[in-house]
């Protein structure tokens, strides 16, 4: 399994903190197409957005970073701290 | 080394001392002639309107290592005798304290380069995020393009 | 107004406390977002040799005036809430704090660059002159080119 | 009269914080050849040195500013504040 958690206003938009999906996915980007085909909503912010950003097991990724079983993938806005 | 380990990064939910901050890190070493201590707080106004109320939220195990990771660049960037980062979660008042960055070194010149840097970078790369309550409700804070730009000049050197 | 009622900039023998001043400092403007404070202290080596004793003096009535002169300065060049500068006379061992300059502004940016060039100008500006004891003696510090050329990052903008 | 102050070092060299002399000089430049007259040490720390700096009411002077009776003027070598 890959355990994905959203951050934020995308938690706030998914309705949920954190999934386990099945690590079916060889990349972020496969793992973000699947997401998307579960509607307009994910996939307004999660595909189409140029916003978001993504981390792997606490790095920051991209759509071609490799994904595998027992990996955390993160999605969040752009950060506002400080 | 775990996060929870480092003193010198810190995410809490409990309010920070300046002194006490200032006087354990310049302690740490003997060689010290210049502290600069950045300290940012809760604005009551933001976007024209009031705040009433101001909520942290990070990524536990992530936002430590950013964070570390930051203070690493600036010690291999600048010679520094020690620096710290604290950074509060949760919910906030306009006045609170919300960050500590502490640079301790031999002189003046390396300490406010090297705490501007940390806080930069901060600002654009430590997962953290901001949702404000005002007299129209909460809202999610925007990243400002300002902070994007302001780590361009640290590219140039 | 005399010297000696301006709060904002204060010649003095006794320590200061960072919390005290810093909370002093944000509480007299509500839109503070950021605070830049630094603090000068005593190192133990200078120029290579142990400093035992160091011992600062100045120049009463004109010292005040200049460093009020270089904070106004600041606040020309800069959109700041406030800033705070005091200085210490007398005598200080290793490890004690020296100055401290604070500034208070809505954003980092300018809180750190004021803060910057207000110790920049105190060095070179303000009538402060530094003995040190080592164990070979006393001696008057020499003033250090380097802090000549400090000012020149801040003539060129 | 005019009243003298020499701080730091120069206090030290020349063995007093403070003097007052008649105001019988235009400016600087007349005070400080006046004062070079009183020997070696003088000459060498007030005429001869290009670091030593001078205030005329705790304005930084130079040698051509005026000096009038009732002013304050003060020597000191270079600043090492902060």
């Amino acid at each position: 399994m890959v355990n994905i958690l959203y951050f934020a206003s995308l938690r706030e938009t998914f309705g949920q903190a954190q999934e386990q999906v099945p690590a079916q996915f060889r990349t972020v980007g496969e793992l973000v197409q699947s997401l998307a085909e579960r509607g307009e909503q994910w996939r307004t912010h999660l595909l189409e957005s140029n916003a978001i950003q993504v981390a792997v097991n606490h790095d920051i990724a991209h759509r071609e970073t490799p994904i595998k079983a027992g990996d955390e993938v993160a999605f969040f806005p752009p950060v506002t701290g400080g | 080394m775990s996060d929870s380990q480092n003193p010198f990064v810190r995410v809490q939910q409990d309010d920070f001392d300046l002194t006490t901050e200032v006087n354990w890190l310049r302690n740490e070493h003997a060689d010290v002639g210049a502290v600069v201590a950045f300290v940012g707080t809760v604005r009551d106004i933001n976007e024209g309107d009031d705040i009433q109320q101001l909520e942290l939220e990070h990524y536990p195990g992530m936002t430590e290592k950013a964070l570390e990771a930051i203070r690493q660049q600036a010690h291999q960037r600048w010679s520094l005798e020690s620096s710290l980062i604290i950074h509060r979660i949760g919910k906030m008042q306009p006045k609170d304290q919300i960050v500590l960055v502490a640079v301790a070194s031999r002189h003046r010149e390396n300490a406010f380069e090297a705490s501007h840097f940390i806080m930069d970078y901060l600002k654009t790369n430590a997962p953290f995020w901001k949702k404000e309550w005002t007299p129209e409700g909460e809202r999610w804070v925007d990243a400002r393009l300002s902070d994007e730009q302001a780590i361009q000049r640290w590219l140039k050197d």
